[in-house]
């Protein structure tokens, strides 16, 4: 059987010219919505949760996370949030804030980072690093992103992850890019960050940690890319595992001059 | 135990308008957890503020309450340095009291 | 000089004293199960103490004409009216219609906000109900749209 | 197994260096280690397994490389891609086109299944509206995709059944089914071909897009 017709095609097209009025209370409406919610976001408990972890002796060795190095030092928390991930030499490592406070939570604490990292987010002690990872956030609130690309690796990774950017699989043949790798598109009513460059102050990777309304749950950016590839029908991407580094990688770096809202409040 | 709350009262004029926002799962009792079994009701059912040990408010909430509760309420007569304490009791009997001071 | 038992006895009268003397205008700060309970804005009002129902332009309710979830949305009620002993917060649809009760007192302004789980698109009330056993209310619509990937 | 990968990294790019190769790793070592990584990184979860990425078509590992150079995918290629895709769409078996717009509507609702989260046997939903308009009255639609309000009125289809509506008819059958036929690297799913929608869903979605008295041609 012969299908299609070049007409057909040509009315395809034609379709392309959208009515846009007849949305702008509804996007008024939800924008008025967040406006409403912005004064008192509920990341600001999981971020007092997270100081206190910081400053708490805990784990085998009953230590504190205060000598932990996030990038700039052991102590230092103010500022590390926007120039992660990045190649750490005492692990050999490209490393986000996650992995990063796992390590910590293993050298400094005893604790077994590969038991943390197999843990379910929201659970035990993986919830502890979301709590930890919402309060560095939150020390580098309105400071711009600016991410290493002086190591080879921190130059691998980028190109390794926008690989992973533009990766199309899964049953629906879905890329990070099929979403976030044009301006101004939206799924259902949200607003769809395009992140292949720097998309503003406070968006996409700017904006993570967040509160999630929707589900009343604290989510880092390891779970936000986790649930993206779920939802693009990808396989379980591991916990701070290579993929989700590298990815982030890019993205972060992509974000360069984009100042951190970290942590956000969203649907 | 409870995580604790988050307190922000700020005075302007001759009172002061209280923020909270509170550590809560807020279960309504109708949801169903992944092997089909209802979880049961979970949630703050009585709310309590005293300014200077004094009590100025009270509510009772259901289960419609959004999970980890916000709140708003204005204290006529609160100023700079007085202390507020909130207090919540769940269903369970579960309480948590934290104290905040008036900025 | 008083023995043990006496001690133990006079505070019990304290405690007793305090309970019921204390703050008359928090006598009612126990659960009201019964207005939880109901499913309507009326039978809800009426558990709660209400005897005659009334719109009124003296009552406040605010809220988002769109919601992007149901499970916050952000709501408040308020009133200058003299004589009003509680403000509610309900939501027509959901299961039961109330959210929250809030007390009014000398201390506090008739001005209450708080967050609401809203199962579908609704009608959302403020209801005032007076010393005198009037319930003034005010209404608006809140739309509840189904939010990302629709999953 | 991070360490691993990243210590097969780290002398990969120290041989670089050794080699004087100051520009880092090539397209192709980059596009390697991508893939190894790839293994490493993901790993099966309830039925969505590892190789849903691995052993993705030529349909999508090509449209990824052309994506990542950033330029348009190569003619010739984008040609064979679009007949292989269109030789691999399932006609109707029994002929019957039109399905019922109101279940359609359901499925063009839902954007439920396959995910690792789903069940396994459920029927998928279409997703439909995560990137396109269709009903007016559903104001929670995406953009990623044009509108589908009017889809067949604005193409005259006042009767499916007509001959004259039969290219229309089948052309939205076949979009539905693989829209790589007519786009080798559209961003919309291929629903039919991959398995997302059944035949008797897909029938539905078409009903949605060119029944007459369906709320899309309202």
């Amino acid at each position: 059987m012969k299908k299609t017709s070049t007409l057909s095609m040509a009315a395809a097209l034609m379709m392309c010219v959208v009515p846009a009025m007849a949305q702008k209370t509804a996007s008024q409406g939800i924008d008025e919505y967040r406006a409403m919610l912005q004064d008192g976001n509920p990341a600001e408990l999981f971020e007092a949760k997270g100081e206190d972890l910081w400053k708490k002796a805990r784990g085998p060795k009953n230590a504190t996370l205060e000598k932990c190095d996030l990038g700039k030092g052991p102590g230092v928390f103010k500022g590390v949030f926007v120039e992660l991930p990045k190649y750490f030499a005492d692990t050999q490592k490209m490393q986000d804030l996650e992995s990063r406070l796992v390590t910590c939570m293993e050298t400094l604490q005893g604790f077994n980072a590969a038991e943390i990292s197999k843990t379910a987010f929201g659970r035990g002690e993986m919830a502890n690093v979301t709590a930890l990872a919402t309060w560095v956030a939150a020390e580098s609130k309105g400071m711009k992103f600016n991410l290493s690309q002086s190591h080879t690796q921190e130059k691998t990774f980028y190109e390794v992850g926008k690989r992973l950017f533009f990766q199309r699989g899964g049953t629906h043949d879905f890329s990070c890019a099929s979403c976030h790798g044009e301006e101004g598109k939206r799924i259902r009513l949200q607003d769809l960050p395009i992140l292949t460059k720097n998309p503003g102050d406070g968006v996409g990777f700017a904006a993570w940690p967040a509160y999630r309304v929707s589900n009343g749950q604290m989510w880092s950016m390891q779970l936000r890319l986790n649930d993206c590839y779920r939802q693009q029908r990808f396989p379980y991407p591991g916990f701070a595992s290579d993929a989700t580094v590298a990815l982030s990688t890019y993205l972060g770096v992509n974000a360069k001059g984009a100042a951190s809202i970290a942590p956000a409040i969203k649907r | 135990m409870a995580d604790p709350m988050r307190i922000r009262a700020q005075a302007s004029g001759d009172k002061a308008t209280v923020r909270v926002l509170m550590s809560h799962e807020m279960e309504t009792g109708q949801r169903k957890d992944a092997s089909g079994k209802t979880v049961p009701a979970w949630f703050i059912q009585e709310v309590t503020a005293k300014l200077n040990g004094k009590d100025v408010f009270s509510a009772e909430w259901g289960p419609a309450v959004s999970k980890n509760p916000f709140l708003q309420f204005t204290v006529k007569g609160g100023k700079a340095g007085d202390k507020i304490a909130v207090t919540w009791k769940d269903n369970k009997g579960d309480t948590r009291t934290d104290e905040a001071t008036v900025s | 000089m008083q023995n043990r038992r006496e001690t133990l006895k006079q505070s019990a009268v304290v405690a007793g004293l305090l309970a019921t003397a204390g703050f008359p205008q928090f006598a009612h700060a126990a659960f009201n199960k019964a207005a939880f309970d109901a499913k309507s804005v009326q039978d809800a009002a009426k558990a709660a103490g209400a005897t005659s129902m009334a719109e009124s332009k003296d009552v406040t309710i605010i809220g988002p004409d769109i919601a992007e979830n149901g499970a916050v949305v952000p709501l408040g009620a308020s009133s200058a009216l003299p004589g009003v002993k509680h403000l509610l917060i309900m939501v027509e649809k959901n299961p039961s219609a109330l959210v929250a009760m809030f007390h009014v007192t000398d201390a506090v302004e008739a001005n209450f906000s708080t967050r609401a789980k809203m199962g579908q698109s609704s009608d959302v009330y403020a209801v005032a109900l007076m010393n005198d056993g009037r319930a003034l209310w005010a209404k608006k619509e809140v739309k509840v749209t189904l939010g990302g990937c629709g999953g | 197994m991070n360490k691993k990968t990243q210590l097969v990294l780290a002398s990969l790019a120290a041989a670089l260096v050794a080699a004087g190769c100051a520009s880092g790793p090539s397209v192709a070592e980059l596009n390697a280690l991508t893939d190894k990584i790839v293994k490493a990184s993901f790993r099966d979860q309830s039925h969505v397994k590892v190789a849903r990425l691995t052993a993705t078509d030529e349909t999508n590992t090509a449209c990824s490389e052309a994506d990542v150079a950033g330029k348009p995918l190569d003619e010739k290629i984008a040609k064979r891609i679009e007949e292989a895709n269109m030789k691999a769409i399932k006609w109707p078996s029994d002929g019957k086109f039109i399905g019922d717009w109101k279940q359609g509507e359901a499925i063009a609702q839902s954007g439920r299944g396959l995910t690792w989260t789903d069940s396994a046997t459920a029927l998928n939903g279409g997703n439909c509206y995560n990137c396109h308009q269709m009903d007016k009255k559903e104001i929670s639609y995406g953009t990623i995709g044009p509108s589908l309000y009017n889809y067949g009125k604005i193409r005259g289809v006042s009767n499916p059944d007509d001959p004259a509506s039969k290219p229309i008819v089948e052309y939205t059958w076949g979009k539905i089914w693989n829209a790589k036929a007519y786009n080798a690297c559209s961003n919309m799913p291929r629903a039919g071909h991959m398995g997302i929608l059944n035949e008797t869903q897909v029938r539905h979605i078409v009903g949605l897009l060119l029944d007459p008295k369906s709320p899309v041609n309202q």
